[in-house]
C-alpha cells in the first residue's frame, strides 16, 4: 500500500514529487501487448536504483485467446519499496489498462481512490464488445471512484513513430514502451537500464530498435510536458543488506540452485523432465547451461523423465527430474522405487491449482500430501519447500545435500507463485558453500550393498565402472546388508522401519525453527513454502500494531525442524495459512495432537496480506 | 577406473569391434543367487549365452549394465555377476536411458519381455529406438505372461486362451520387429532359444552395433505357453521354416539348401531352386545395411506357415547415437562459449550493488 | 490352537477319537506338489460336513524356483471349527511337510509339541543339500519336541498305483492326494467330496481319474490300518447362522460383488485391468462371466486401464478398474481426472507388501495414505475397506451404491491377505439386495452438467446417446453448474469445497460403528480392513479372562461412520493394529486429536492373535 | 435414443454408409463457447471441416463423441456440439476405448496433437491401433508443443532450436505413420490444414472406415513453429510436392499431372511421363487395400524433398474391430450358455447348507 509521506519537493515543471515507502504497480493488456515486458523492465530498473521489489506475473491460461478477449489478458504486477518486501503487494496502488478486457479483469483489484491509466484509443465499440460491456466504461461514470487518467496510448505512440520506417502493426507493437516511459516519469526512474536493454534486444534490427527507444523516450516526455498528470512520485532506496544484487524468478533460482549443488559435489546434473507448466522454465533454462556439462533429457513423458534421472543416479551423477502436479502423480511409482534403491534423487514439484489438470497457470500448496504419500507402501522421503523466490536457490543446494548424504529421493516443493514470481537476489558468494561429498564406495573389502553409515543410516553408492563392486539392486525387498532379495518376514519389516529412520534421521541436519517475535505466549502464525511474504508482512504490521503474534517459517517439511513440536507448545494458538485445505496442518495435528487453527484459501492465488491480517485480527482481537 | 573412451564417436559408421578379455571367463559372470525360472524355460539358454559371450567382448566386467523391467525374463540381472537393476515393470529403458546418456563409457544392456516391453514399456521402446541410444534390448518374448502367471500378452495370437481370456482374445498381436523397423531402429534382429550359434552371434552383433540393438529372443515358457513356436522351430523342421539371413547372400534355406525367397512385384515369394528355371541369381539378396526399411520391414511380417521364419540380423544400418550426439553438443557448446562459470550465470541479466 | 476336549470314543480299530474344538493344518511342499490343491479339497470338505473354516496360501514368490529349492516352497493352511473363527489360525497344530525344503520353511511355525507328518522317502541327500540341512533333521534329534511321523509317502503310493497304466511322473503327481487322504482320516472326514472333484477334474482322463482316488483312498487305508497313529480327532459342527454356504476366497467375493451390483444397477459391468498379484484373480473370474454381459478389458498397462473404466462410465456403464499398490501409483492421475469429472468410479487396489515391487503375494495394508492423498491438488475419493473374505461381496456392491449415488470415484482397498483366503459364505437372498438406481439426466430443459443434487451434492449423470443432452467435461477447473471451463477464483475455491463436501455428505448414508462388548470405558480395540478377524478373537478371549475390553471395526475409510469419534471419546485408551505403520492412526489422530496407540507389523503376514492379545494385556494387564 | 444399430458387424468387409441427416447443419454443432486459438492457427481448418462434415454423415448428434488428451489442438471438443470429453494428456485414446467397447453404437472421434499421441500417449495409439478399436483418431501434427509454449515434439526435424533445445534437438523425429503402420493399423491417412477438399476426404474415409482410422492433419502452428510444411505445402508448389493417392488409380502429380512414381526393384522412383519413353502404364497403381502393409509403409517413408509428399489415404484394409468382436464374443456365450443367473456364480463349486 502507498504510504504517502509529508516531504514534498518541486520539479522544473512545477509538478509535485511525493515521497512514498512503496507502490504497486500492475501493468494489463491483452497477450499481444507486451505487459510482461513492460513488467520486467519497470522491475529491472527498479531494482538497479536500491529499491526492494517483488512481482507476479498473471499469466492467461495456456491458449492464446483472441485479441482484445477477456481470457487474452495478460498482466504483470511490481511492488517497489524503500523497505524490504515480501510480497508483490495486495492490490496494486496503480493499474495501467491497455484494453477494455484488462480494465474489465483487473479493476476488481485496484482500491477505490487508486490510480488509474487507461489507453483510451482502445475503447472502441468492437473492443468493449469482446470484453462484454455494455456501455464504455471511459463515459458511463462506473470508473467515478478512481483517479482515472485517459491516454491516447496508440495514437500518441504511433504519432510518435510516425517516421520511423515502420509498418503501422511494428509501430503499434511499440507502445508498452511507450506505457512504460510514461510510469518511469511517474516514478522517478532513469531510463537507461531499459534503453541499453532495447539495445541488446533489437540491435540487429536497428528501425525497431530506435522506434522502441523514441516510444520509451515519448512515454516520459508525455509525463513530463503534458498537465495531466499533477504530482510525481519518487520512492527512496531501500535498506538492503549490502551486496551485489540481481532480480530472479523462482524457477531460475532453483535452476541455478541445482547447477550449484552439481559443481559444489563435482558430480554431472542430470534433469530428465516433460514440459508442463509453470515448471518448463526450469527446463528451458538448465537447457542452456551445456557448458556447464548438464544433461537435460526431454522426456517421452514425467515416468521416462524419473526413470532417467533414477539411471543417472545409478551412474553416480546427480540425477533430477522436474514436473507440475499431474506429472508427480505419474512419476509415483518410479519414486517408489528409488526410496526402495534408496539412490540420492530430486524431484522438483512446482505445484499448480489441481485437482486433475486444474488450472494451470495458477498457484497452489495442495501437493504436500501426494508429496508425502503418494505411492504405494510405507514410502517415505524427505521433502523441501523454499520460502521466497531467491530462496529457491538455498533450498535447491539443500535438496541435493540430503538426496546425497542420506541416500533418498527429496522432493522439492515449489509453486507457481514462487516459480514465476520474482524478488532481487544476493548473489552469493562461491567460495562460501561448502562442497558436497558424493562419498562414492569404492572398496571391494567392505563393500554391501545395504550396508549402513551408523550415524546417517545411508547407504553406499558404489556406481558401475568401479571394479569388484559389481551388484545388483531393483524393486522387490532387499535383505538388510547383503541387498539380495528377500521374502523374510522378520527382513521385510527392519527394512520397513529401517527406511523410516533414515528419513527421520535427517532431522539431525535441520535448523530449528527460529521464531520471529515473542518466544512464548499469544498467537503463533506458522507458515511453510510461498506464504512466508504474507505471513512475515502481516504479522510485522499486527505486532507494530502492538498485537501478540509471532511468526515462524519451515523449509524442511519432512522430516520437521526437530524442535517445532517444541516451538508450538510454547503458544497460546497457533495459526496456520495455507493455500489448500489445511494438509500441512493435519500432519502436524497428528503428530503433536495440538488444535493447530487452519487459513485456507484455494482459488489459485496467492494469500493478501489483508487476509492474514483479518484472520489475526479475528483470533485475537 | 578403466573407462572405454567413446565420447565424440558421433559420425562414426563403422562397428565396435568385439576381442578376448582374457583376464575373465564365463564363469566371472555367475551370480551366487540361485536361478529361480522353471526346469526347462526357454531363460536359462538365454542366460547361458549372455554369460558366454561377456568375456568375449572385451569389456572390464565394472563397464558392464543389465537393467530390466519386471516379469520372468526380468530376473536375468540377479544372474549376472555385472552391476544390475532389476527395475519396475515397462521401465527399463527410461533407466537405461539416463544411464547411458550419463556415463556412454558403460555398456548397457537391457532385459525385457514382451509384456515389459511391448504392453506396459512400449512408449519406452519407441522413443528409445527413434533417439537411437546405444544399448542392447533383449526381448525375451514367450507370447504370454509368465510371472503373473499365465495371461495374455500383446503378441499372444489372435483366439488364445487363457487366464484372462477363457473365451480367447480379440485383440490381435502385435509384431515386435513391425514395430521397432516403424520406430526408427537402427538394428533389429531375432533369435530363438534353442539355437544357441544363432544367439550367440545375435548378441555379438547386437553389442557391435553403435546404436539401439533390438532382439527379439522366441522364448519357450514350458509352463504356460509351451510349444508355441515349435512348428516352425522344432528340431526336426527348424531348417525348412526358417530362414537365417545373412549380409550379402542371397536368401537361401531349407534342409537341402533348395529353398528361396524371391522379390516378385511387389512382395516376397517362395521359390524352388531348380525348378522352373530358377537359379540363385533370382533371389533377393540380403542387404542389413539399406537405408530405406521397408525391405526389413516387409522381412518382419513373414510368418509361417505362409513363408519361412526369418532369424537373424534384418536392419544394421547406422545414425549418430543420441549419448554420442549429447556429449558432443556438450563438448562442442564448451569449445564455442568456454567451459561455465557459476559466477557468469548468477550475474546474467542486470545486477546492481548495495552499500 | 487345538483344544482337547474329556470326551472319548472308540474306533472299531481301537484307535482313539478324540473330539477337539479347532485344528488347523498346514500342507507345505513343491510348488509342483500340488498343496494349494490339497489345502483347498481339505477345507471344502471341512465346510461342507458343517465347520467353520478359514483359510490361506502361502504362495512362493513369482518365479518357479527348482524343485526341492527353499523358494519352492508352497503352502496351504486351513484352520476348521465347531466355533465361529475368523482367522486361518496362528500356528499350525499339523505340518504335513512333503519334503525337507518345506520342513526347513515351516518348522519355525509349528509349535512344540506339535504334529509333524513328513513324506520321508523325499529326505535324501540331493533333496537335503537344496533345503541346506547338513545333516538329515530326521536322523539327528532335531525334531525332539514335536510329535513327528515318518510317512514313506512317495513308495506308498507309487506301490498303490503301480498297476495304474501311468508313467513314475504321473504316479508321483498323485501323492498330494495321498497325503489328502491321511489327513482325511486323521480328522474323520468323508472322501465323498473329493472324489466327487476328481470326476469331475480328470473324467476326460480315466487312468488318471482312478490314479487320484486310489491314492486318496490309500492314504485314508493307511491311517485306518497302520498302527502309526494311535489317535485320531474329529471337529463337530460349527453352530454358524442357518442357510446355504459355498466356500469363497476374498477376490471371488469381490467378483461376485462387482457382478451382483451391476445386476442392481442394470447397467453393464466394464472392468479395465492389467494383470497384477494379487489383484489378477478378479480379472480371471469377471471374465469367465461374459454371459453376463460382463466387458473385461485386459489393457496396456494400469493407466489405459483406469482411462478406459473412466470412458465406459462416461458412456453409462459401471466402469471399473483394479489393481495393487504401484498399478494405484500408475493410475493416480487419472483418478484424479475422474474426481474433476466427476463421474462413478470403482477403483480396487488389492494391497500388497510394498513399497515398490516389494513383496508381491505378501499382504499389508499400506495403501491406506495413498488412496486418501495420492493425486495433485485436493482430490477426495471415497474408501470402503471389506474385513473378511465374504464381507469383500457386501463391500463391492457398497462401493458402487457410493460410486453411483454420489458420482465419485471409490477406492476398494482389500488385501492379499482377504483376497486369497477363503470363508464359508452365507449365499445371500438376490432379492433381499435393494437395487441401485443409475438415476440418468434426460431432460434438456433442466439439464446442466455440474447443477447439483440439494441433499448429495451428485452431478447429474447425462450419458451420450441422450438427445440434446450433449455436453463437454474435462480436467480443467469447471464452472459451476454449467461446467465450462473457468479460471475464476472465487469458483475454484467453491468447486473445491464442493468437491470435498459431496465426499462428506456421503457419512449421511454410512452405519454408524457398532461395538462389540462394553459401552465405554477400559480398552477399545480398533480395526478397519482384514484385522477383522485377528481383532476379533483377540478381544473375545480377553474379555473371557475378564479383562475390560472392546472392539469395534470400520468398512468406511473415507468418510468415516458418523460417530466414530464419539465411540472413541467413550474409551480410556483405543488402540489401533494396523499392517503399516499407522496409517489410520494418523488419520484419526489428526481428525480427533486423540492418542491413539498403534500396533505396527510389516513384515507382510497378517497378525497373529496372540500378537493383538499381547498388546492388550500390555496395555491393560 | 436412437440407436445405429452395429452390433454384430464382426465380419463386414464393406465399409460404413455416410448420408446427410436431413435435421442438422454445420451451425448445429457450434458451441456457444469461444474459440481460443491464436489467429491464423491450423487448428481453426480442421475444426471447420470437422463441423462441416457432421451433418453429412448421417449420425444423429447425441450419438457422436469427441475426446482429446492436452494440447492446443486437444481444446478441439469445447468446439464441438456433440458430447465431449477433454481428458488428461496423451490418455484420450484409453478413454474412447472403454467408451466405444462399451457403447458400440456411438461414433466416437479421437482429437489429439503430436505430442499428446506420440510422445506421453504412445504406447496408447500403438495398443488401439493393434486393437482395431472402431474410432476416427485425427492427429493434429504441427510438429511442437504449442499449449506449453514451444518445446520440440518427437516430429520436430533433427537439430531443430526450441525453448527445451536451444542447441538443437538431438533425437530424430518419428514418421506418425510409419508408427501407425508398425502398429498393425487398418487405416491411415494423411491431410493438410490448408487444403480443405483433401481434409474432407480423408475425414470422410476415416469415418467410413470401420476400425481405428489414423489421420494425421499437418497442422501450422504460427506462433511457434510457423511453415514448417510451407516447402511442400504452399500453394503455388503443392501441385509439384505433393502426390494425392487415388485407389486404383496410377501415382501422377505435378501441376501438369506429368510426374509419376514407378516402384523399380525394391524402391520407389520418381520418373517423368513422356520422357524416356515412360507412360502411365509404367507407373504404380496405388491399392489401399493391399493385406501386406509394406507398400504402405514405403509410402510413408517418402519426404520432400526426395520425394513428393503422399496424401490422402495409404492403407485402410478391413479387420474385425475389438469393439464388434466384444460384442459377438458375449453374444456367443449367451447364446451357448444361456443368460448369466447370478444364483448360478453363487452357487458355484460345492455348497452346503446349515440349519
Ligand atoms: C506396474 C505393474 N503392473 C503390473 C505388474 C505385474 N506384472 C509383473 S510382470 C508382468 C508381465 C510379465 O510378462 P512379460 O513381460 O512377458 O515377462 P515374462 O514373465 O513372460 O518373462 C506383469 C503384468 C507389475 N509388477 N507392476
Ligand atoms: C501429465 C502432463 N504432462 C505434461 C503436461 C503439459 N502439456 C500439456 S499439452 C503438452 C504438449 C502439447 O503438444 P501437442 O500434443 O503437440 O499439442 P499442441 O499444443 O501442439 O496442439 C504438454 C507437454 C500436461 N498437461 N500433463
Ligand atoms: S513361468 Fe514360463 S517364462 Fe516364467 S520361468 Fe516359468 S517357464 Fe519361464
Ligand atoms: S500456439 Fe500454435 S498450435 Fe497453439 S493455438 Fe497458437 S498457433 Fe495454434
Ligand atoms: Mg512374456
Ligand atoms: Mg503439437
Amino acid at each position: 500500500m502507498a504510504t504517502v509521506t509529508t516531504k514534498e519537493s518541486e520539479s522544473p515543471e512545477h509538478q509535485d514529487i511525493l515521497e512514498l515507502e512503496r507502490v504497486t504497480i500492475r501493468f494489463a493488456g491483452d497477450s499481444g501487448d507486451g505487459m510482461q515486458l513492460a513488467g520486467t523492465q519497470f522491475t529491472k530498473t527498479s531494482a538497479v536504483i536500491g529499491n526492494d521489489i517483488s512481482t507476479f506475473p498473471d499469466i492467461p491460461a495456456e491458449i492464446r485467446a483472441p485479441q482484445g478477449s477477456l481470457p487474452g489478458v495478460s498482466g504483470f504486477q511490481v511492488s517497489f519499496s524503500s523497505q524490504d518486501i515480501f510480497t508483490p503487494g495486495d492490490q496494486p496502488d496503480v493499474l495501467v489498462a491497455m484494453n477494455p478486457a484488462a480494465l474489465k479483469t483487473n479493476l476488481g483489484d485496484l482500491p477505490r481512490g487508486g490510480l488509474l491509466v487507461v489507453n483510451e484509443n482502445e475503447f472502441n465499440e468492437g473492443n468493449l464488445k469482446k470484453a462484454a460491456y455494455a456501455s464504455n466504461p471511459l463515459e458511463d461514470g462506473s470508473l467515478q471512484a478512481y483517479r482515472v487518467y485517459r491516454v491516447p496510448i496508440s495514437t500518441l505512440n504511433s504519432g510518435a513513430l510516425k517516421d520511423s520506417g515502420l509498418t503501422p502493426v511494428q509501430i503499434d507493437r511499440c507502445k508498452n514502451m511507450f506505457a512504460l516511459g510514461l510510469m518511469f516519469w511517474m516514478y522517478s526512474r532513469p531510463l537507461e537500464t531499459t534503453l541499453h536493454w532495447i539495445d541488446e534486444k533489437f540491435g540487429k534490427n536497428p528501425a525497431v530498435c530506435e522506434a522502441n527507444k523514441t516510444a520509451l523516450k515519448s512515454g516520459y516526455h508525455f509525463g513530463e510536458t503534458t498537465e495531466m498528470f499533477a504530482t510525481h512520485y519518487h520512492v527512496p532506496k531501500a535498506k538492503l543488506k549490502p551486496g551485489l544484487y540481481r532480480n530472479i524468478t523462482g524457477n531460475e533460482a532453483t535452476a541455478l540452485g541445482f547447477i550449484t549443488a552439481s559443481k559444489l559435489a563435482g558430480r554431472q546434473l542430470f534433469y530428465g523432465s516433460y514440459p508442463i507448466t509453470p515448471a518448463s522454465d526450469v527446463l528451458h533454462e538448465l537447457s542452456r547451461f551445456k557448458r556447464f556439462g548438464v544433461k537435460t533429457f526431454q522426456a517421452e513423458d514425467e515416468i521416462a523423465a524419473v526413470g532417467a534421472a533414477i539411471g543417472a543416479s545409478f551412474g553416480g551423477s546427480l540425477g533430477l527430474t522436474g514436473t507440475s502436479g499431474p506429472g508427480l502423480a505419474l512419476k509415483s511409482e518410479a519414486i517408489g522405487l528409488a526410496v526402495m534403491v534408496e539412490l540420492p534423487l530430486v524431484i522438483m514439484d512446482v505445484q499448480r491449482a489441481g485437482p486433475s489438470t486444474g488450472m494451470p497457470t495458477k498457484t497452489e500448496q495442495a501437493d504436500l500430501l501426494q508429496a508425502m504419500f503418494g505411492r504405494n507402501g510405507e514410502s517415505p522421503v524427505a521433502i523441501v519447500a523454499p520460502a521466497t523466490a531467491s530462496d529457491c536457490f538455498n533450498m535447491a543446494v539443500e535438496a541435493w545435500r540430503i538426496a546425497i548424504k542420506y541416500r533418498t529421493p527429496v522432493i522439492f516443493l515449489s509453486d507457481a507463485y514462487l516459480g514465476m514470481g520474482s524478488e532481487p537476489w544476493l548473489v552469493p558468494d562461491i567460495k562460501s558453500l561448502p562442497d558436497i561429498d558424493p562419498n562414492f564406495a569404492t572398496d571391494p573389502a567392505t563393500f554391501q550393498p545395504y550396508a549402513r553409515d551408523p550415524k546417517t543410516l545411508a547407504r553406499p553408492w558404489g556406481i558401475p565402472g568401479t571394479p569388484d563392486l559389481e551388484h545388483r539392486i531393483g524393486g522387490l525387498e532387499k535383505s538388510d546388508i547383503t541387498g539380495n532379495v528377500s521374502y523374510d518376514p522378520a527382513n521385510h519389516d527392519k527394512m520397513v522401519h529401517l527406511r523410516a529412520a533414515k528419513i527421520e534421521r535427517i532431522a539431525q541436519d535441520i535448523p530449528d525453527v527460529v521464531v520471529d517475535g515473542d518466544e512464548s505466549g499469544g498467537l503463533l502464525v506458522l507458515g511453510w513454502g510461498s506464504t512466508y511474504g504474507v505471513i512475515t508482512t502481516a504479522v510485522q504490521r499486527a505486532r507494530a500494531q502492538g498485537k501478540r503474534v509471532s511468526a515462524a517459517h519451515f523449509r524442511h517439511l519432512n522430516p520437521l525442524p526437530p524442535n517445532l513440536g517444541d516451538v508450538l507448545r510454547r503458544y497460546d494458538q497457533v495459526l496456520l495459512p495455507e493455500i489448500n485445505l489445511g494438509q500441512m496442518r493435519m500432519l502436524l495435528r497428528a503428530k503433536f495432537l495440538l488444535d493447530i487453527e487452519g487459513l485456507n484459501k484455494v482459488s489459485g492465488r496467492p494469500f493478501t496480506i489483508a487476509e492474514v491480517e483479518r484472520k489475526i485480527a479475528e483470533m485475537i482481537g | 577406473m578403466p573407462v572405454r573412451e567413446d565420447k565424440g564417436s558421433v559420425m562414426v559408421t563403422a562397428e565396435r569391434g568385439t576381442g578376448p578379455n582374457p583376464a575373465l571367463t564365463r564363469k566371472d559372470f555367475v551370480t551366487d543367487q540361485e536361478v529361480r525360472w522353471c526346469p526347462g524355460c526357454g531363460d536359462y539358454s538365454i542366460l547361458a549365452q549372455t554369460q558366454k559371450i561377456m568375456p568375449e567382448l572385451g569389456i572390464p566386467r565394472e563397464n558392464i549394465v543389465f537393467i530390466s523391467g519386471i516379469g520372468c525374463s526380468s530376473r536375468l540381472p540377479y544372474y549376472m555377476n555385472t552391476y544390475g537393476f532389476h527395475s519396475i515393470h515397462g521401465r527399463a529403458p527410461t533407466i537405461a536411458s539416463g544411464l547411458k546418456a550419463s556415463r556412454p563409457e558403460l555398456s548397457v544392456w537391457v532385459v525385457t519381455g514382451d509384456g515389459d516391453a511391448l504392453s506396459i514399456g512400449g512408449n519406452h521402446i519407441l522413443h528409445v529406438l527413434r533417439r537411437n541410444m546405444d544399448l542392447q534390448i533383449i526381448l525375451h518374448n514367450n507370447e504370454i505372461y509368465g510371472l503373473t502367471k499365465g495371461q495374455y500378452s500383446p503378441t499372444s495370437e489372435l483366439g488364445k486362451r487363457t487366464k484372462s481370456s477363457p473365451y480367447g482374445t480379440i485383440d490381435a498381436p502385435l509384431h515386435p520387429l513391425s514395430v521397432a523397423i516403424g520406430a526408427e531402429a537402427t538394428f533389429v534382429a531375432r533369435a530363438i532359444d534353442t539355437d544357441a550359434q544363432l544367439m550367440h552371434h545375435c548378441l555379438e552383433r547386437a553389442y557391435q552395433h553403435r546404436g539401439a540393438s533390438f532382439v527379439e529372443v522366441y522364448q519357450n515358457c514350458n509352463i504356460f505357453n509351451d510349444g508355441t513356436f515349435r512348428d516352425f522351430a522344432a528340431k526336426e523342421v527348424r531348417a525348412d521354416r526358417t530362414i537365417t539371413l545373412e549380409h550379402g547372400k542371397p536368401m537361401i534355406y531349407g534342409k537341402e539348401k533348395d529353398k528361396g525367397l524371391r522379390f516378385n512385384g511387389m512382395h516376397i515369394e517362395v521359390v524352388e531352386i531348380g525348378k522352373d528355371g530358377i537359379t540363385e541369381g533370382d533371389l533377393l539378396v540380403h542387404d542389413e545395411a539399406r537405408p530405406d526399411p521397408t525391405i526389413a520391414f516387409l522381412l518382419s511380417r513373414m510368418e509361417w506357415p505362409e513363408y519361412p521364419v526369418p532369424m537373424g540380423v534384418f536392419r544394421a544400418v547406422h545414425r549418430p547415437t543420441y549419448d554420442a550426439l549429447m556429449t558432443k553438443q556438450i563438448e562442442d557448446v564448451i569449445n564455442a562459449e568456454g567451459e561455465g562459470e557459476l559466477r557468469d550465470i548468477f550475474l546474467e541479466g542486470d545486477t546492481w550493488t548495495v552499500e
